[in-house]
């Protein structure tokens, strides 16, 4: 599956569900089956320092396409991660580069995040990219 | 709690009247800022519509009666603290303002020199920290710490001590009269005796003591006291700092300009005397009087019939809470306005997400008291702060919300 | 003035609805304060209304909202002075705030040493020159002021001088945009390239202009600017102070307290990132909203129709007093905002009370600007200052007051 | 006439006029027939700095009876020193320390008089009363 397939598929498995609270617990869900980070992985440098919840956020390159691993102790914003991470890992960097998210807003998650979470939401992605964009310097 | 009526009062604050998330609005998050009830925001507006105007050195009608309803203001605030007198009545844009002020001249004055001491305590908020590092920093002086005990209130023997250790060069002991984080009522009275026998001055932040507790400064015996309005009924830019006459007319004034001077002139300026002197600049006028509003308002609410009001909402928000499993509560068990708590292996913020979706409004994270969140091992709790208006119905969805999204968490 | 509807305007502003001494107001003090359009009082209780809550670090739904708000209204601010960044647009609670802020920090910045030089005008209000004063006396530096010529306006030649004899150890210039006293428009555009050109920062006091003139900080080429909410429609209790990013950057924070940090430790306590940096404190939620909406109705009004209509308003005014027996004028013709008068052998507060009673109300006194009437060998003038919804009506009222106020006196 | 017969007569005098006007136009017209004070006798020491205008304030014991001298640069304030004047000038120390300016409020005047001016007229009456003092100091 591309990734605009990933986004196509997890848009409408949200969209048939019906209230925030079974969107929320979707996303929790989604961050519960994300694998855990071990505690020595989890170091200063992969610290995004969030307004509220810290993020661990580290991606490696095998075999010409990208692994990310990330972890939160907000379990939300851990949902939301496990949420790219879904999508693009496995991916090579242009493809996630280039990739469109589009669907974050056709979601209609944003509505019932708090803005703060929303706005977690595009800085997620952003950093997604850019971790991206380290691997895809040097080869470009 | 004979004349408490809390839904006829709740009816006073128009924001109550609206919904969040297509729910009627918990609002529990008082201790950040209050509501506002109709009195205060009428008076606010009626002294626009009819008697805005700069005032002092003004001759005509709408200056001199914009200058009478400013100074009234001031008495009303004198009476409301029972300080000495009016000249003692300072008015700031809010406590963090008022802090600074007292950090700042007492750096420009001889009284910090260094090697000296300023003393604070484990619970304070970092407007009541962060003032005073920088004045260390400035002076040469440094900072002690009174610990905080397991269960949210002041190790006071270590107080005693550190008193003793530092008998000296102590200086300034600046403490909060009620945490923010945890609610905890400071003995305030009796720390700043002690204080005082000691040789130091005692600034009290009575930012959340101010919405609850009947204040006196001269009972507490306080050198300064400083409060915000927002947090007690009153609009945002409005704040309090009382100083003991002999000392304000001391200390060298801070901010400089219009009002807070007698005579400009470039070969050297006199400055104003009490309050005007740490006045500059025009003052929050509409601010001022709105404050003395919402000061009346708690006087007719009664501190008394309020204080057991909130205090019940709270015993009760604390009983219903102790039911849900993995929740820790913190502070002592007689808080004061905050109630401070934890669901285990939940994080506080995904629970104030979830629960603020149910229309309840608390405040999750570190409520500006890193220090203290350091000493109990967390990086934040949950608060829920209560007002004259919150109710029985408050806590109960309070409960039910916290309880439904650890659930949705677990 | 295609588009400019006075007595609409005029309904917009209840206070007009008033009257003083039985007589329908004539408010011509709108440079001691400008009277609030029901937009501006309609944003601030709408704030407490619907949306009341504190910002930053807020899970909740209010405080997000309010956050957004308070966010925006620091946009409109930076898009209406044209800052290179929303970061330069620092919250205070108003000019004289502003102008101590930078004071306080340059003093503990290293960019202020013992024979700095500061220069000012004879023009500026006192809250321009006491923050000099004191900063020259903590810091060793000295102050020098740029001469007023017999008609108001600066000597050029003399500021041109002044930048040549103390080229070395020039640091600061501080000049009102508009004299408040006068309504003297400065060149500061000129003269800051020449205060740049002769190594020094500038700050220009934007009290008297925010409410008349289209301001674009990045043309001026201004290192700071500040100015009052309450002076340009806005509330009392907020200002704002715009820095360039880099100078911001470097200097040092003023306030410490809640907001201003990024980590509070007491070891070493991290600051916060621009504009928080300045903002320690819950700041004036409300007054921040409020002062943009007071721009937005400043931008519809346009700000080029307003200074027409205010341009001929106190053109026909400077003629009509012209015409009555004894009446000085001061100022050159082309004013802003303000005209000030003496009636000669009669006392300003003497015709300033009488014409009060005739429901027209000016500012008598020396405006905050001793040093300039020192100067001028008087101890103040009577001024009148216009406002978008004044009209030619004032103006025949405050003639007809001042010339009958005049025979009573004579 | 007696200090509280001469109160009564000003009472009077300002009772048949009609508007403020009027009233004004008799308070300053006393301050014009008060005696000018000489340039050299307005020395610092006999100065009143009052918010918006200056008052010199002089007194002398002669023959037992004080007689003041004063002067303002506002003529409306001069009137207001005027009046005070006419009432207490000639009389001993005694009588004008028990005086009882209760006429003030009956006059109407201070309806008329801003909030300030209001104010200066019970300071004026009181730095009266305390020069009076001096002189009655050392002989009772
Ligand atoms: C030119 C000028 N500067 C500074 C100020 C001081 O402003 P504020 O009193 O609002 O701080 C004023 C207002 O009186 C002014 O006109
Ligand atoms: C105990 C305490 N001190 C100081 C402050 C700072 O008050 P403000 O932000 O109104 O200046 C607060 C408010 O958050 C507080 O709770």
């Amino acid at each position: 599956m591309t990734i605009a397939e990933r986004q196509e598929q997890l848009l409408q498995d949200l969209n048939i569900l019906q209230d925030w609270t079974e969107r929320y617990e979707y996303v929790i869900g989604l961050g519960r089956k994300l694998p855990e980070m071990p505690a020595d992985q989890k170091t200063d440098d992969k610290l995004i320092e969030g307004c509220q919840s810290q993020v661990w956020l580290d991606a490696r390159l095998e075999n010409g396409v990208v692994h990310y691993v990330a972890d939160s102790d907000s379990q939300i914003t851990k949902g939301m991660i496990a949420l790219f991470i879904h999508l693009l890992n496995g991916e090579a960097p242009d493809r996630i580069l280039t990739a469109d998210f589009a669907f974050i807003e056709k979601t209609g998650l944003k509505e019932h995040l708090a803005p703060t979470r929303a706005n977690a939401l595009n800085l997620m992605a952003a950093l997604m990219k850019r971790r991206a964009l380290d691997f895809a310097g040097p080869a470009s | 709690m004979s004349g408490y009526n809390v839904s006829a009062l709740r009816s006073q604050f128009p924001i109550l009247g609206h919904e969040v998330h297509g729910q009627p609005l918990v609002y529990l998050d008082n201790a950040a800022t209050s509501q506002k009830p109709r009195a205060v925001l009428d008076a606010s507006r009626n002294y626009y519509e009819v008697l805005n105007s700069n005032i002092h050195r003004g001759t005509h009608y709408l200056a001199q009666e914009a200058t009478a309803a400013h100074e009234r203001a001031r008495d009303t605030v004198a009476t409301h603290l029972n300080a000495g007198s009016r000249e003692e009545i300072i008015f700031t844009s809010g406590t963090t303002d008022g802090i600074n002020l007292v950090a700042s001249v007492l750096g420009y004055s001889d009284r910090i020199s260094p090697g000296d001491t300023i003393l604070i305590s484990n619970l304070e908020h970092h407007s009541n920290i962060v003032p005073w590092q920088m004045l260390c920093e400035r002076s040469g002086a440094s900072l002690e710490v009174i610990p905080v005990q397991e269960d949210g209130t002041l190790d006071l023997e270590c107080f005693h001590r550190l008193l003793g250790d530092h008998q000296d060069t102590l200086k300034l002991v600046a403490l909060t009269h009620i945490s923010n984080a945890f609610g905890t009522i400071l003995p305030v009275e009796s720390m700043i005796k002690e204080a005082h026998r000691a040789g130091a001055l005692v600034l009290i932040d009575g930012a959340q003591a101010a919405p609850h507790l009947a204040v006196d400064v001269q009972a507490l015996d306080a050198d300064f006291y400083v409060f915000s309005g927002h947090k007690a009924y009153a609009p945002t830019g409005i704040g309090i700092l009382y100083g003991k006459r002999a000392l304000l007319d001391e200390l060298p004034p801070w901010r400089g300009g219009g009002e807070m001077i007698k005579k400009v002139d470039y070969a050297g300026t006199t400055y104003n005397d009490l309050p005007y002197k740490f006045e500059a600049g025009t003052p929050n006028i509409e601010g001022g009087i709105a404050l003395a509003a919402a000061l009346e308002f708690l006087q007719d609410l009664n501190l008394d019939d309020l204080h057991q009001h909130e205090d019940s909402l709270i015993e009760h928000a604390a009983t219903a809470l102790s039911r849900i499993e993995g929740v820790k509560l913190y502070g002592p068990p007689d808080r004061a306005g905050s109630l401070s708590f934890n669901v285990e292996g939940i994080h506080h913020y995904d629970l104030g997400t979830l629960i603020d979706k149910m229309g309840v409004a608390v405040r999750t994270g570190h409520h500006c008291c890193q220090p203290l969140m350091a000493r109990f091992g967390i990086t934040g709790t949950l608060r829920a702060s209560f007002a004259c208006f919150n109710d029985e119905g408050d806590v109960q969805r309070l409960a039910q919300a916290v309880e439904k999204s650890a659930g949705m968490l677990r």
